[in-house]
Formats: structure tokens, C-alpha cells, sequence
């Protein structure tokens, strides 16, 4: 058989798809965790349900959305409503199963800054801030990160805590009294991570070719790396079809 | 995935015996049929919960399916008082639970919003807070102020009647909305009884219209003209004869059961009642035709 | 000129009328509240707006509505919106000019009880009770009630605080936070009771033909007198034909 | 009563040197015409409030009209950073305040409902908090535990496009609602740009879609294609071209400076900013036509 080729892009893409399950309701931003949905839903889970903060629920899109209110995502949805009801009456109510994180930072308990480098109040760099991370972060039933595994991105501490992952681990995050499980996987074009015990995110699996060197080096802190820590089963023909021909055919994201 | 399924079916599945239940609607909705099933189905000890209770819960009540009553105005509406209801009260039958409009709404408005509380302004009236402890004050940060607020109102099942939805359950209603979102939001689950099921091409053709998705809903039931007699706007009118008599049949106790016999007990469903009540109620109480202008969300 | 002819109802709803000002937003009930807006809109404040605790803005039934849920209220309405919203959005934010209240008691503060006759636990008589009343009395710029002039119905203290008009009287409402100014009128068939400095009602008005004497029977407490107590004004031909041959041609509230 | 004016107009009438302006939309319906016009008449010293400032706020601070911005999430939708007002807060020249989308929606929420705060559920992530004072705790007089809460948010003006409204400035949206109608609430006065000014009896035929009551508007001013580059459901698409060449215009300040030149001081109206686009980026950002299907309300 021959090989397959893959960019790191479509490898974190097709990964993260994975972790989606059948009926989840997922709180989804553009981009790459948007194309994993719709991945999802064209391979194992057909009955996925998109809600975005813009406050659209059951989007279909005829083409791909470009940003978070893409009229594209309004068009044939099932419903629409405001701001102040999607943070409310979905998210915060306990209705969305998963939400997609981003940010500069993530650090060993899964704590994302998307705020500020350097001090806050004399910032060395100016990051776009919360939007809706800090909350969906908190009251999702569980989270993924997706993001190219980079020691500058991988700090044992991030600057700020725009949204949390453990906190300082144990049960730092449960006392807190957030109703969600936090993060449960961090996609890299590396392997995947996930939280131990102590809500430590650890070395789960490695995308085949890559070596726990390479994973280490890249992470600002002792990456710990699970047992068995199996090897990712590459992208098929078949999600990498849908993917390039069906969902980014211009190659925006991908 | 479709959740279509009998409204005896789903009263039998979501409706258990010593549940709270909120059957919604503001004079608009109230879903009749689901409130005469749960009769028929002699489920009891029920806590009842209605910002209005209206005579669909008068007559629950009569039927001996509820111990709790939680309201805030009990009044059959444009006509008079709730007979049974206040008798009930009166006589001790029928322990209670009650706010203002505004409190009822909040503690929907926090229990669909996962929120611990909702905070409203002073009224001044103090004397129902004196009697219900769920009234509690928090002091207001900024001002230093005393501020009122109420709990979350979370039933164990919501029964909400819409003008359509589609088999998965998003649903679409206009007319007067009341507190048809945050009971369905608020509740464990949701009995959806619906004027007329709809494909899902029509929900997605208008999707600001729909205030409650099917990912709330538990069963969607088929039920047209659920809501007699009260009414669905654009499909059915009030009937106001019947609240009329309603206030007579209500003076006596055999009256009611005679009542109950003949429109509740003596129909297995709601499109035998609707048949029973003949062409002529049928004639005059249709809604005739006035329709929305259209809007554009463009083709992207 | 030939003496016309009105009942105890007509009078009521002329004077009721002729307390609202063109531009007023005005929260209405059925009934008489429904009649004397309408009878306004039609003289002297075409551009009264009225809004229903059902959540109908800009009302413009093509019947006389028979409840406050009255499908005819919502064809042709300019808005409607959630009951959450009525409350918060319009009534608690200040946008209501008048709010109408009634209610079983009105006591000498224009204190109203809606709810219980005896003990609250152990009801003589269980009345409907407040629905919006407690947040209308409270915070519309100013309420009037309209009722027959009966001295059960007017005692001295009420039996219960549904929605409060002056409290004790002073400055008790003014210390209870509450936005608007309160009760500024009830209209009887005998005449116009308003408050005066202390928040009393007091006997400001009186209808052609009635003593002093009729209106201090039929009241619960001392009623005082306005230095000057006007005679209102007969209700005029045109009103009385407005009211009776337009607004309610069946004769369900008049 | 009409309250139909120019935009002009109307910014001069209800714009003041140091107020508190909220532009709202969320990416969808972003006034952008009457930014450039507050640009134009050289308002200054406003505080910009905005859960998603976008290109408008960052044009409006690159012309100096402001001194603080309040806000939730600084980015260019799609694209990546506000250039403009990254900068200005990295050198110390802007002030600003700080939320999550949440917690600056529930300020808007309270403002909108004449509530002294709204409640918060708990997200573990303080540092926020530590920065802006607005963020308090209340204790839930229920469980006792710790409730984070916000304060009202009140503009002084907000500014709302919606696709239609009649003169008095009953107002119909659909698409992404964003937080146009809590702002309209909000805010002390209310100016009101609308694609399509119709007349009443559209409005009445499907007052559902009515988010915004005329009684809360101060003007109304038809301004066709008033939110490019954003965008008006169903009337023209985003012009995703413009937010990605803002990511290149706003590298520097001479040419930021030159597309203030001639995208804002050179044009007098939105008319002529509109005609100056070109036939091309017309058909380019055509919506198409996807109609809602009307829905009865019934002759009674």
C-alpha cells in the first residue's frame, strides 16, 4: 500500500475529529476545530450539533465560513439567538458537550492565556483576550485544544489564565465549581496529550514518525508520557478526501 | 433521529407520578390535551407549576392528580375566579407556592440559565416574601443596597405546545411567547405537542423563528388543536364561550366530574374531543388569514 | 341642552381617560383600563401606546379583547416579546409611564390587596393575586385604579400587601427604593380620590351629582377633602358615543 | 410621529465629545457608516464599547476619537489581530476595560433590564477580576456559596443597524442577533440606521421579528449598506477582502492615515463610499435570494 501523504494541519485535523462522538453538541469556532466538525459529521458522527457564540445552532453551511458570524453559517440553520441566550440557555446550562480552546499559551495543567505576554497592565504583547473561552472553558462537559506543539506555546505557566484548564492541578479545578470536566485532549502535530490524574496534560499518543524526543523538546515542561502511549492511526484516503476536496478546497485553513 | 411518538405515549414515559410539571403558556398554548391526558393516565401528586394557571390546572386539580400548586396570578382570565383552585386553597386540600409574575418568570429565567439566582428590584410588598422563603436578599456590591432575589424553577418535565416543529423537535411559535423558551430550557424534559410537524426545510428557512431546539426535546407529539380552549395563534381562536361556562360548571363538584366524564374521561385523545365539539364551534372559532411578509437571509 | 345620560362604567372610563397624556406608554389590562386607553387614543392622546404583560407592544385589535392574551391583540402589533422581557426590558427599565392596578382592598395609602381576605395560610376568601401588580405599582411612573366606590372596599388598612401604593404614608415608599411615584388617582363613580403630601388619598374630585357626604360613607377611613374638590366634567356626547358605539358595541364592560 | 433624519444628523444631535458610544453587532450588521461619520464631524475623548471592537473601533482610534475601549475580544474576525488597537494599548495610549463575552453581555443584560447586576456561574479564571473592580462577589443566599457578578452597562448611545424599520423606529432584525437589542435597551438614546425603511404594516404583519420598539429609538437614518465590510443578511456579504487588507493597511500608520483619506474624509455619505466601491464588489457581495415562509397570525 502506499504511503499517504499529510501536512501537520490535516494530521491535527483528522485527530481531533476522532474525539468527537455521535450526538455531541459542540460549541465550534472557525478555522480548524470547524473543519474537524464537519470531518466528523461527514465520517463516524452524522448527528453532530455545531452551535456557534454568534448564537447560530445547527448551521449548514453552503460554503466554508470565514469568520465566527459568516452569514453562510445563518442560511438554512435551525435556529438563531441572541448573544446573552447562547452564553445562558446553552452553554451555561449544561446543553453543550464539547468546546474548542485556542490561545498563545497552554501550559502543564492545560491553563490557556489568550490575554497578554508580559504583564497585564503593561503588556509586551496584546493578545485578542477572552471572547467566549473563559466561559466555555469552564461549562463544557470536556474541551480540546488544537495547536502545532511548540516550546514557546508550551510553557510550564502561562502569563494569565484566560481560561482554565486544572489550574495547579489536583483538585484545584473541583474546587472552583465549574460545572465541566475541562480539558480532555490537546491536539498537536506531534501526538496528543491528555490529563492524568492530577490534571497534568502527559504524552497519550504520538502520531507515527514522531519520536517522545521530538514531543520533549517541544514542551516547556518534564513531559511525562503514559504507558502505553500508543501510536495514532494515520489519516485515511477517505478523510483526507472530504477533507481537501469537500471541506477546504481552496486551502484556506488546511 | 426522529422522537415522534404518541401524546399518550409520552405523557407515559415523562410524566411520573409525584413529578413537578410546567405546562406552559401565557392565555397562548396552553396545552389542553396533555394536561387531559395526564388525567386519563390518573398519574398523581403532582406539583403544579403555571404563572397562570388558567383552567387546564383547575381541572387537574379536580381530578386529584396535584399536592402543590405554584403560581403567580390564579384567575380565570377575562372572566372571573379559578373555583376549584381556590376552594382547594381555601379549604386546606391544596398546599401552594406563590410569587409575582415577575419572580415566577426570574426563577425560569435562572433555572434555563444555569444561573444560582436572579436578582430583581424592590417592589415594596413585603408580604409575600414573609410567607415564601424561596424570596431571599442579597446585598448589591456597588450600591450596598438590599436586592431580592429568587432560586432557580427547574421542573422534572415541561410541556410546551408550538405552532410547528420538525420531528427532532425545533420548534417555531410566534403570537405572545410568555414563558414558552425557559420552561422548555429550564426543565429535565420536554413534551413537545405540535400544531402541525413540519420538514426541517421549513424550520431552516426561517431560523431566528424557532426559540426552542430539538436538542431540549424529548418527544414531539402531533396534537392539533391541543391548546382548546385556549388558542393558537393563526390556527384556532380563544373559546370564550367555554371560559364563560367553565365559571358555572366550577360551582358545584358534580358539575366538574360531569364535565371531566364527558370531555376528559369519556375521549381517548385529543382529535376525538376536537371531533365532539362539532363543526360549529369548529367555525367559529377559525383563525381566518393573516400572513407575515417574508424576509430575505440571502442565499451565501 | 338635554342632560345626557351615563352609567356608574362610563363615567369611570371617561375620567380614567382623561388622566392619560398623548405619548404615554401605558401597561393595560382588559376591561375598563382597556376601554379609557382606547377612548384617549381616540380624543385627546392619539399617540398613547399601550403594552400588555403578555408581551404586546403597539396593540391594535380589530375586537374588543375579551382577555389579556387575546389573539386579536397580536395581529397587527408593532412587537411582541417574552414575558421575561416585558418585565425587565420595559416595565423594570423605566419605559412605562402608566401601569392600571385594581384589586378586592385599596386602603388609605392606595395600598391594594389582590391576594387574601383573613390570614394568608388560612384564607377566608383566596383572591387571583398579584400577576404583574406587585412590579407595576412599583415601578411605572405612575398607577391609577379604577372601582367602585364601596367602603369594603376601601378600609383603612388592607389586609394584605399585594402592591403597594404609599406603605404607611411619609416617606415609607420613597425609603423602599421602588422607581415610580405610586398611586396618582383612583377613580370611583363618585369622583377622584389623588394623594396628597403624606401620600393619603384623599377626595380630590367629585362626580355631578354626588355629595361629600356619599363618597366619606363609603370609604374605610376619615376622608379628607381638597380645599377646592372641582366637580369633574360630565362625560361629553362624544365620548359616550366612542365608548359605546366603537369600543364596546355589546355593552360586555360598559 | 417621525423620527427619520440623516445620519449626519443624527450623530450630531446624540454624539457628544467623552460619551459612552456602543456600536454594536456582533461581526453581522456593524454600523460602519456611522463610525466614519463620528470620525468625520471629529468627535473625540468617547469611550468605545464593543464585546468585539472589529475594524470600526480600530478606525475610530486610529482617528482619535477615543480615550478608553471596553471590550471582550480585541481580534479582526477570521483574520487576526487589531493592529490598530493592540498597539495603542501595548504603548499606554488607550485605556480599556476588560470582560469575557459573558460577562460583558451580562452587563449589557443588566443595563437592558434596570437591574442593579447580573449573576455568573464560576469559571476558575481570575486574573480577569483581579484587573477590573467591576467584577464582584455575592454570596448565593441559597447553597453560600460565591457569585460572581457584573454591573449595569448604561451608553450614553448606542448605535444599531437593522436590516428594516418604519419611521417611528420599530425595528426588525434577523440573521445573528447579537446584543442589538440589549444594547438598544441599555442605552440612554438610540440612533437607529436601517437598510430598508418600510412602511408600518410590514412591520405589523410579523411583530415577532420586532427587537426594537420605536419608543426606545431617538432617530432613525436609512443608510443603505451601512455595515460594510461587515455585513446585512440577506442584503450584501461580508467583504472578507477588506478585513484581510486591513491586516496589511493597519502594518502602519501613514496607511491607515491614507484609507482615512479616502475611505472616510474623502467620501461625504455612505452613498458616495458605497458608489465609490465599484459595480464589482456590488456583485461580489450580492446576497441572493433565500425567502422565509410566512407564518399565519390569523384575522381575529
Amino acid at each position: 500500500m502506499d504511503e499517504i501523504s499529510y501536512n501537520p494541519q490535516e494530521l491535527m485535523v483528522v485527530n481531533a475529529a476522532r474525539l468527537l462522538k455521535d450526538h455531541d453538541v459542540v460549541f465550534v469556532g472557525v478555522g480548524i476545530p470547524n473543519l474537524a466538525c464537519n470531518l466528523a459529521m461527514r465520517t463516524h458522527a452524522p448527528n453532530l450539533q455545531m452551535i456557534y457564540e454568534a448564537g447560530v445552532i445547527g448551521a449548514h453551511p453552503a460554503r466554508l465560513p470565514l469568520s465566527i458570524g459568516d452569514p453562510t453559517l445563518v442560511s438554512g440553520a435551525t435556529a438563531v439567538c441572541s448573544m446573552y441566550d447562547i452564553f445562558t440557555l446553552y452553554l451555561q446550562r449544561g446543553n453543550v458537550d464539547v468546546g474548542f480552546l485556542g490561545g498563545a499559551q497552554i501550559d502543564q495543567f492545560g491553563n490557556i492565556n489568550a490575554t497578554v505576554i508580559g504583564d497585564y497592565q503593561h503588556p509586551k504583547v496584546r493578545l485578542p483576550g477572552s471572547g467566549g473561552a473563559m466561559e466555555i472553558a469552564a461549562w463544557a462537559n470536556r474541551c480540546y485544544i488544537i495547536t502545532p506543539h511548540q516550546k514557546r506555546r508550551f510553557p510550564a505557566r502561562v502569563d494569565f489564565h484566560t481560561s482554565i484548564g486544572f489550574l495547579s492541578g489536583g483538585d484545584a479545578r473541583a474546587k472552583t465549581g465549574v460545572r465541566g470536566g475541562g480539558p480532555q485532549a490537546v491536539v498537536t502535530n506531534l501526538g496528543i496529550l491528555k490529563p492524568d490524574e492530577q490534571g497534568e496534560m502527559v504524552l497519550a499518543a504520538i502520531h507515527p514518525g514522531v519520536t517522545y524526543e521530538q514531543a520533549r523538546e517541544n514542551t516547556g515542561w518534564p513531559l511525562k508520557i503514559t504507558e502505553d502511549c500508543p501510536e495514532t492511526l494515520p489519516p485515511t484516503a477517505d478523510e483526507l478526501y472530504i477533507l481537501r476536496e469537500k471541506l477546504d478546497p481552496q486551502r484556506i485553513y488546511i | 433521529m426522529t422522537k415522534l411518538t404518541t401524546l399518550s405515549d409520552a405523557i407515559r414515559t415523562h410524566v411520573h407520578h409525584g413529578d413537578l410539571v410546567y405546562a406552559s403558556g401565557f392565555t397562548h398554548l396552553i396545552p389542553f390535551a396533555a394536561g387531559h391526558e395526564i388525567i386519563r393516565q390518573g398519574i398523581k401528586e403532582l406539583t403544579l407549576a403555571r404563572a397562570t394557571p388558567d383552567l387546564i390546572y383547575d381541572q387537574m386539580v379536580a381530578a386529584g392528580c396535584a399536592r402543590k400548586l405554584i403560581f403567580s396570578y390564579m384567575g380565570n382570565p377575562g372572566v372571573g375566579s379559578l373555583r376549584v383552585l381556590r376552594s382547594a386553597i381555601e379549604s386546606g386540600q391544596l398546599d401552594w407556592e406563590e410569587y409575582s409574575h415577575f419572580g415566577m418568570i426570574s426563577r425560569l429565567r435562572a433555572g434555563a440559565s444555569g444561573l444560582p439566582f436572579m436578582p430583581m428590584n424592590p417592589t415594596g410588598a413585603e408580604d409575600l416574601a414573609a410567607h415564601n422563603p424561596n424570596y431571599q436578599q442579597v446585598k448589591d456590591p456597588y450600591t450596598g443596597k438590599s436586592v431580592v432575589v429568587v432560586p432557580p424553577l427547574t421542573p422534572d418535565v415541561a410541556i410546551i405546545h408550538v405552532q410547528r416543529a420538525d420531528i427532532q423537535g425545533n420548534a417555531q411559535v410566534w403570537g405572545i411567547l410568555g414563558e414558552q423558551q425557559l420552561a422548555a430550557f429550564a426543565s429535565q424534559r420536554v413534551i413537545l405537542t405540535v400544531e402541525e410537524v413540519v420538514d426541517q426545510a421549513v424550520i431552516r428557512s426561517d431560523p431566528n423563528r424557532t426559540i426552542i431546539p430539538g436538542m431540549v426535546v424529548s418527544a414531539v407529539c402531533h396534537v392539533p388543536f391541543c391548546a382548546h380552549p385556549s388558542y393558537t395563534q393563526g390556527y384556532h381562536d380563544r373559546d370564550n364561550e367555554l371560559y364563560l361556562a367553565w365559571d358555572e360548571i366550577s360551582k358545584t363538584g358534580e358539575s366538574v366530574q360531569a364535565y371531566l366524564d364527558e370531555w376528559v374521561y369519556g375521549v381517548p385523545d385529543r382529535k376525538t374531543y376536537w371531533e365532539k365539539l362539532g363543526p360549529d364551534v369548529h367555525r367559529r372559532l377559525s383563525a381566518g388569514e393573516r400572513l407575515s411578509q417574508p424576509v430575505n437571509y440571502g442565499d451565501y
